[in-house]
């Protein structure tokens, strides 16, 4: 059976140079970077090299590059440390409604400690208004967190404005870059931000390394304590291999960039422009052209997001969905519903996501297995026979 | 590690009973689409046992599952047999089902029980017209 | 030059069989393990797997473990998380003086929050007085922890009893086993804890591994906040290549440990009983029996450790110390201090620890170029011409 | 990457000027172990010039390595001159210092700066008796 995977937003693979990189490291180079010793002074070598790599991908300083886990502790300790370092200030802060859950209940977090949080709304197409942040910002806002893009929807954010209104109004300003760094363009300069969180496993890095970038100068409390590593700021033995890894893939990322973007562009297209003409009661979510490149985002309606993907993936398709019920905890997408989408229909979430490994030929597999899917459930659901009989009763 | 089991994949893919019954003896929806899953059953009733059940069911793979073990489960029972098709039997019969879609068992089971209910209170009002007309004559 | 690495505190190497149990999930096995396809359930048996093998590593049961990124990750969700989650009930917390500084630094962040904070002392082996830790039990004491050993002495405290007068008392009781877990036997409920932290770089697994153990029915506030990995208990992709490569080394660490430790001990006691017949004045420090098999911890007078190390690293040789000079803050070991040793002689500590990669022509490469080292620095060092002058005037 | 730099490391492998001098004419001590380092300095004057220095070090490589070369910078150089080794001067020397050791290029200019000192302390009192003597002698 052919096997397609349209799932990049859940992770990319680990590309070949990635691992190549890696090995090394995973072998004789094994010693930790805090070591005075040989070992330790490869390690050290290793991982500041990667800095560099990261830093020239955004723009920035390798002094200003601190490594994490992932994602979601770069959120959380932006989130978290910034507030915590400028508490005296002020305890407000707002994000916006469509943000990761890393960072939003990294924000309810905060909540529990005393801060306010106030939401932004988006618009239909998923997209933060840049004058709705400024008018959310008090006098005792601190700190304000924008994604840059949500890899749900792949709605790209106006960052560099919100960034400016948010910092005018004298608050500190993140953005939640995961879903765009090394997949689109980043400068932290251009983009005009205070701090930005990215993961390597979204751009072909391994799992296990991301960061978190800060502005020289500008005030975090360390989330993890302990030891001085990362210049004191981020403490924990360095993951040597995985940072490796997320370097060559900065590295990768930055020399191909463009090529990658066309690629992806011209597959994202080549599956929005081909459902509707195949598969009624279609939705496009997200925004229609200011989106991720290898994003496309759907609401079928009348049926559900799992059900779908159990039977894409018996046809060897790999999918995602913000449906409720693929959640552990059976709530639909905040992001849909951030947008308006009524539960019913984003119910019907489904996400294909592209990378590097897919073909023209994978888009038209999924063109020819989904609309005999999305027919066999809508046989099978109440919701359509219902509005079946309506159409025929209101013709 | 699939989510669900071998059973549960078996009902997903190949759902007995699908479809609607014209003119059916009962009818039982529960949920909707706001909560994730809706289910409606339809019932045919012969001599007090169930001599047909369809469902339709929008929802993820579990309630699908469910709506089919259940539908199997049902047919050819009578009413108070159907009665004790509690969602722990469900969930039994079909080997297990992942904790977070427990409910969908009970969903099942509801359904089926508000189509025995709309049987009977049809039947009630069909009785009771019945007698009417009964009366009418005498 | 022959190269020899004694510095397994740092990190161990990535046994052969660990790396060849990850390399699939850096390959072909990217998936996530959320995700609702084949990519997402192999990943996800994959590291169900792991949790199977450390449980029985440590005699748990599979659903108590949490992953986490590494050791430093476990301490700070332990402390951080077990004590805000008892803070209804008390605000003070007793860990003993010599913890490693992912778990006192955690503990310090815990006093900024309004907690006290109580340091038990310990002897001159390092070892913590259960008694002591009694007498620092009060009313409002929720939380008590003490590690299983000390990397940098070797020491290893009688957990148990401790774990049963602190819970006698009504605190949680946790211990940091990050220097023992998969090295000597570690048993949950031998020891009595109510959780407990390990790593896997510390026994031949990968960095970017770590788990937190929390008995059932224990309440903990997630550290990481956002998606609902972990049972929602820790946030974040898993890192499912060192999660396969934690629970490989844990299925081997078990399978292996007698023999492992047999040869450990033959070599640390043939270092620690060779080195004084070579060097005066070299004191062993930590327990001389209750020791970590693969430890042999001294401090050499009249001289520093970071020079003997940069003179051992021009030998091959690796090895650590607990310095002032060694450390980023220039501080010497809080652990050498609070044994009481005296600063000038803890300037001069130096730390061999042993590895499966070990032979005893390793322990005697160190016999033999260790000594004219401890010369050559002897003969600059003030300190020692000092000794000498009132050693021959006192004659 | 190694913490220290070529130069440095070639310092610390091969100081130069290690030991002390019988009957110097000037002592210098600074630090001491509690804080990590602890260097003496012993100095030579012929002719207001530093005709020998040699140093003892307690303490970590740059340690070393800052005693080794303020010694060989200083060697020959008059009173004055020496005077002017300034932390930055022997850092630069160096070809740079991890920042966290920056500390100890402070220590080697402050134990020469001291041994000097001490000479001139002598030297006064020596003076002093000298012109005491020839007092004596009028
Ligand atoms: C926008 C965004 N932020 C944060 C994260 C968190 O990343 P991780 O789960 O790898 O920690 C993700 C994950 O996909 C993401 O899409
Ligand atoms: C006893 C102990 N606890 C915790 C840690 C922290 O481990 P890591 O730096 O890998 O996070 C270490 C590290 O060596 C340790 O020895």
């Amino acid at each position: 059976m052919r096997k397609v995977y349209l799932d990049h937003v859940a992770t990319t693979p680990v590309s070949h140079e990635v691992l190549e990189a890696m090995l090394p490291y995973l072998k004789d180079a094994y010693g930790n970077p805090q070591s005075l010793h040989d070992w330790g002074d490869e390690a050290r070598e290793a991982i500041e090299d990667a800095r560099g790599r990261v830093a020239s991908l955004i723009g920035a300083q390798p002094g200003e590059i601190i490594f994490t886990s992932s994602g979601t502790e770069a959120n959380n300790f932006a989130i978290k440390g910034l507030a915590l370092a400028q508490q005296s200030k002020g305890k407000h802060i707002v994000v916006s409604a469509i943000e990761h859950f890393s960072l939003l209940h990294s924000a309810r977090t905060l909540e529990k400690w005393g801060f306010e949080l106030t939401l932004v709304p988006v618009d239909r197409y998923g997209v933060v208004d840049p004058e709705g942040v400024a008018k959310s910002i008090r006098e005792d806002t601190i700190l304000v967190s924008v994604m840059h893009a949500s890899s749900e929807v792949g709605t790209i954010q106006p960052i560099r404005e919100i960034a400016r209104l948010a910092k005018e109004a004298g608050a500190i300003f993140h953005t939640d870059a995961v879903a765009t760094t090394g997949t689109i363009p980043v400068d932290v300069k251009e983009l005009a931000v205070d701090a930005l969180s990215l993961a390597g496993n979204q751009f072909y890095g391994p799992k296990g390394a991301g960061a978190l970038w800060v502005k020289k100068g500008a005030r975090i409390i360390p989330f993890l304590d302990g030891g001085v590593q990362e210049g004191g700021r981020r403490a924990g033995t360095e993951n040597v291999p995985a940072i490796v890894g997320l370097g060559k893939a900065a590295e990768l990322a930055k020399a191909e960039m463009e090529s990658r973007t066309d690629r992806l562009l011209a597959l994202r297209n080549r599956l929005i422009e081909g459902l509707p003409s195949r598969i009624e009661h279609v939705r496009l979510t997200g925004h229609p052209t200011q989106r991720l490149p290898g994003n496309s985002s759907f609401c079928i309606e009348f049926i559900e997001g799992e059900a779908m993907l159990m039977l894409l993936s018996s046809k060897g398709v790999a999918a995602s969905s913000g449906s409720a019920c693929t959640s552990k905890v059976l709530k639909a997408s905040h992001v849909l519903t951030a947008m308006g989408i009524p539960p019913a229909i984003a119910q019907g979430s489904l996400l294909f996501s592209f990378g590097l490994d897919n073909t023209e030929e994978d888009v038209d597999y999924v063109l020819e297995v989904l609309p005999p899917i999305v027919d066999k459930l809508r046989q099978m659901s109440p919701l359509y026979s219902k509005f079946l009989k309506e159409e025929r009763g209101g013709k | 590690m699939p989510v669900y089991n071998e059973k549960v994949m078996e009902h997903f893919m190949n759902p007995r009973n699908v479809g609607e019954i014209e003119n059916p003896d009962g009818i039982g929806e529960v949920g909707n689409p706001v909560c994730g899953d809706m289910m409606t059953f339809y019932i045919k009733v012969d001599d007090n046992r169930l001599s047909d059940v369809k469902f339709k069911t929008f929802g993820c793979g579990a309630a699908i599952a469910v709506s089919s073990i259940v539908s199997e489960m049902a047919m050819g029972k009578t009413l108070e047999e159907v009665r004790k098709i509690t969602p722990a039997l469900v969930a039994q019969e079909l080997e297990g089902l992942p904790k977070n879609k427990y409910h969908c068992s009970n969903l099942g089971a509801q359904a089926l029980n508000k189509a025995i209910n709309n049987y009977l209170k049809k039947q009630g009002k069909a009785g009771e017209s019945k007698r009417r007309r009964k009366d009418e004559k005498e």
